[in-house]
């Protein structure tokens, strides 16, 4: 299982490569919590990220999760570095 | 416990990747995994212990000398710290070391994820 | 441990340093201890450094020192040159191009990603 | 000499630091000796900035001080929140629409205009 | 007379404004002479980052210029700043 | 003559903006144009004296150097010198400056044209 970390600007080239990946599973961290993170089976979003840019509604698709969270994710899974 | 290294190319104030490299290493500290980060271009800015900002509590280089006390390992690459003027980094806090890409190639060696920053 | 990396160069060159910083990095990390494997891909923005004529002077150096050390792939993402107008008749001759379907899978089979 | 500067907003936040250090520096201008005029417009990812939920406490003062100073207008540019699927109801009081049409005629009714 | 200086990543945002001033010049710089700078009257391409990035062919509309033509261009002109 | 300011806002290596300042400065300096520049940001580690790097013949921080030998004016914003550790610039070339906004401000009063790197 592969942990995709998408920020700006590599966002669109991340998300492209993970639509090719069945296993994978997708952050939007930091700026990249701007993009589209749609049409992904597992999407996370980093909470402080959200909040401080005010888009939660523009990631209700996303789980969001704490930095607590993304340690277990990231231990979990392989990281694929997108920011 | 697994083992986390961190490579860091950015530097203070300027974008906010040293912060969220500090929660993300911070967080993995405190459930006990091992922590260690390869400051690599701008990213050795954050080794400063002279960092003075009125307008914050905490400046970045404090976090990172937090994350030394709670156990990471922290690298500057010397050639970046000379390059941009830091003086074989005798302005850093003490934990925190300079050397060069061997150590990081050494941090991946021994480490079950890499994160970039 | 050895370990099978992939370094990604997805910055526009030369705007910023990572175009050959990331080939110092390369270096170090096949030269260490743990004789890590590295294969280099570009893409997005980065892709503009494999043209034929862009200024590889500063790199050289590297490109050689790796090449002593171990037989290693440039590859270059074919969805990132056609999106940018660059036929591969414009590419210099060290970078293979690959699809983005082949790219993933380049993704999938290193243990280590970098983002340049 | 009292110039007229316009200041656009160029980069999101807050991936950046220039959101809040651009306001800092609006202070500035217009505190010296020479009273600048500034206005302020947000376009291409900068209007993210424009959110009414984005945090804002870190430049609450620098508008204060900005609005204490003179009256100051902060645009945004409607073509940028149309690419990224913003509403006009997304946004905070403080920020009035413009057209790109009415923004490239800021740019030509200022003296100065920075990019940040 | 508006000169506007064009890089990455605010080509885009810049190329769009600068179609709405007649009286623009557009001057491709750094990263900026990947961009597409067609369709203007006075498009230059800065000589020193054109040659580095090995994209003469790329930018052939536009006059290629040294930091001297720069110059007398920045003093002639009021400049617009997309950099 | 023109008097040109320029506002820097990134440091060097990281970026190419730092040459692509020097160069323009330069060409208007040989011009007999009157130069000055604010170094915000990052672009205050432009006045550092200490940068040392092998593989280039002169650093960047030498062709700063150079432009105020040949009568450019540098101001570097004090908050950010000080906020990144940089000891109100006590490592800067003699002829580079620590100052403030309101330099910044009275520059582009007496600007002609203001170009932004």
């Amino acid at each position: 299982m592969a942990l995709y970390l998408i920020g700006l600007p590599f966002a669109k080239t991340g998300l492209e490569l993970a639509k090719r990946d069945s296993d994978a599973k997708v952050v939007l961290i930091e700026d990249g919590v701007y993009a589209d993170g749609s049409g992904f089976g597992e999407v996370y979003a980093v909470k402080e990220d959200v909040e401080k840019r005010g888009v939660a509604s523009r990631v209700a698709g996303a789980k969001v999760i704490d930095y607590d969270e993304l340690v277990d994710l990231i231990v979990d899974n392989k990281v694929v570095n997108f920011l | 416990m697994a083992n986390i290294n961190f490579l860091l190319t950015e530097g203070p104030f300027q974008t906010e990747k040293w912060n969220t490299a500090a929660k993300i290493a911070g967080a993995a500290l405190k459930k006990g995994h091992k922590v260690n980060f390869f400051c690599y271009l701008d990213g050795i800015y954050n080794g400063l212990s002279t960092q003075e900002f009125a307008d914050w509590e905490k400046v970045p280089g404090d976090y990172f000398n937090e994350l030394v006390e709670n156990g990471a390992e922290i690298v500057c690459c010397g050639i970046c710290v000379n390059a941009r003027g830091q003086q074989s980094g005798k302005f850093f806090y003490e934990g925190i070391k300079v050397g060069g890409i061997p150590d990081w190639a050494a941090f991946v060696g021994g480490a079950d994820r890499v994160v970039t920053l | 441990m050895e370990k099978k990396i992939l370094f990604m160069f997805l910055r526009a060159p030369f705007g910023a340093i990572y175009y050959t910083e990331g080939l110092r990095a390369v270096v170090g990390m096949m030269s260490g201890l743990d004789e890590h494997k590295v294969t280099c891909v570009y893409a997005g923005d980065g892709a503009y450094y494999c043209l034929k004529d862009s200024d590889k002077s500063e790199s050289a150096g590297y490109v050689k020192t790796i090449a002593d050390i171990s037989e290693t792939h440039y590859y270059v993402e074919k969805e990132s040159l056609d999106e940018r107008g660059i036929q591969e008749g414009d590419l210099d001759g060290m970078f293979e191009v690959i699809s983005r379907d082949d790219f993933a899978k380049l993704i999938s089979d290193n243990d280590v990603v970098y983002d340049f």
